[in-house]
């Protein structure tokens, strides 16, 4: 069980690999990579490219939320290997944000896992999006589907 | 007790944290929160009633109904929108 | 949309890299390894270590079976890019088997689509294990399981 | 035509693949599973009624229906267990 917050990128194929080296108990590993996507905004008649973001998090509660949000996978599924890098500062169009990563014995259990990490990840992480754009910054708004997707969860 | 807040509260309320002194008949974070809007404007509206915010308490998400005895941070912030 | 049945390993991180490099419209993308996983076969009163598997198939089949596959998943869900690496010959426990990696503009459009390809490559992709074991080789039967998991994809 | 054995039904019958000349009477994937049976003992162990395999026309999954006017290729394997 790892979880990290940093502003550097990280290497998907090096996490990956020191996540499930020697472990032979993992028959599917399940990985959610995402990024930064090249958004269009409209405001007014102007559609506006939305060209980077900046992350800002609460240092400290992050860790533990993300920390609680992995307790609460594993005690539900049996897992063998966990992992989540979440970055912060500004990041730009197809810049890597985040990496989930989840190996199981079994790939039922990795797949429900590593998704209920990345909708958990949404609604209970203390992070927040400010896009720039062309008029100016703009702090992103919560997501209705955000925590209908994580509320599908509550029901087990 | 450190008070902070993130994101647009922030720039709102014009500081990113304050140390407070907390008054005795200030309990929970619902009579913090009402008691923080009357130290200025901003404060006001930042953690005006309508708003839609959330609060921590020692940094775990906590209700407004949360009992503030023996805390030493208090954060305010907007809806996440990370991952 | 790429497939490719090969002997050699993959490169997990070299193969995501040039999967979504330079594709801004990716806000997520979702990734299975399967990995050979250490298994022991109960056999009488022994308890019999799997040592390794050999993995056939039936070449020209098998690209077919994984581009009709991957073209049935890019009929379901928006997909921005899509990737099949799968192993064959001879794999030892902790082995990497095979690579299903989706790329799209939503998580829920690649978590459905990767679990989709993941769930029909194991009943409908031509291979077949042979396992290693202390007392010889032992072909491995059809698991019920596997057919479940496909058919829930038939009700949409 | 090729046919072709795969997994334990390519031991039992004893070849991965043979050179059959199609007769006249057989025009689907089941009239010629009955007829390879009558090739030999591994053939018609391979191929028995109550055996669970499937077949294959030209590399495209085939249920024993489908006709073989055409085909140059067809195979016979046990269900997949791959992935």
């Amino acid at each position: 069980m790892t979880v990290r917050v940093q502003e550097a990128d990280f290497d998907v194929g090096a996490e990956l690999e020191r996540l499930t080296n020697g472990n032979r108990r993992i028959g599917g590993l399940v990985v959610f990579v995402g990024l930064v996507r090249e958004m269009h905004l409209r405001d007014g008649l102007h559609r506006e490219r939305i060209e980077a973001l900046t992350l800002e998090h609460y240092p400290g509660m992050t860790e533990k939320a993300l920390e609680d949000i992995e307790t609460e996978a594993r005690r539900r599924w049996t897992l063998e290997a966990t992992l989540i890098v979440h970055r912060h500062g500004r990041l730009e169009a197809g810049d890597r944000i985040v990496l989930v990563a989840v190996g199981s014995p079994h790939r039922d259990a990795a797949f429900e896992a590593c998704e209920f990490l990345v909708d958990w990840l949404k609604t209970k992480a203390p992070f927040w999006k400010l896009e720039e754009t062309p008029v100016g910054e703009k702090w992103v708004e919560a997501h209705e589907g955000d925590d209908a997707a994580a509320a599908r969860w509550a029901k087990k | 007790m450190k008070v902070r807040y993130f994101a647009w509260m922030k720039r709102t309320v014009g500081v990113a944290e304050e140390e407070i002194v907390l008054p005795a008949d200030v309990r929970t974070v619902g009579e913090l929160v009402e008691w923080l809007r009357t130290r200025s404007s901003g404060h006001a509206e930042a953690l005006a009633a309508g708003a839609a915010f959330g609060a921590a308490v020692d940094q775990r998400t906590a209700t407004f109904d949360v009992r503030l005895a023996g805390a030493s941070e208090v954060a305010f912030f907007p809806p996440f929108t990370g991952g």
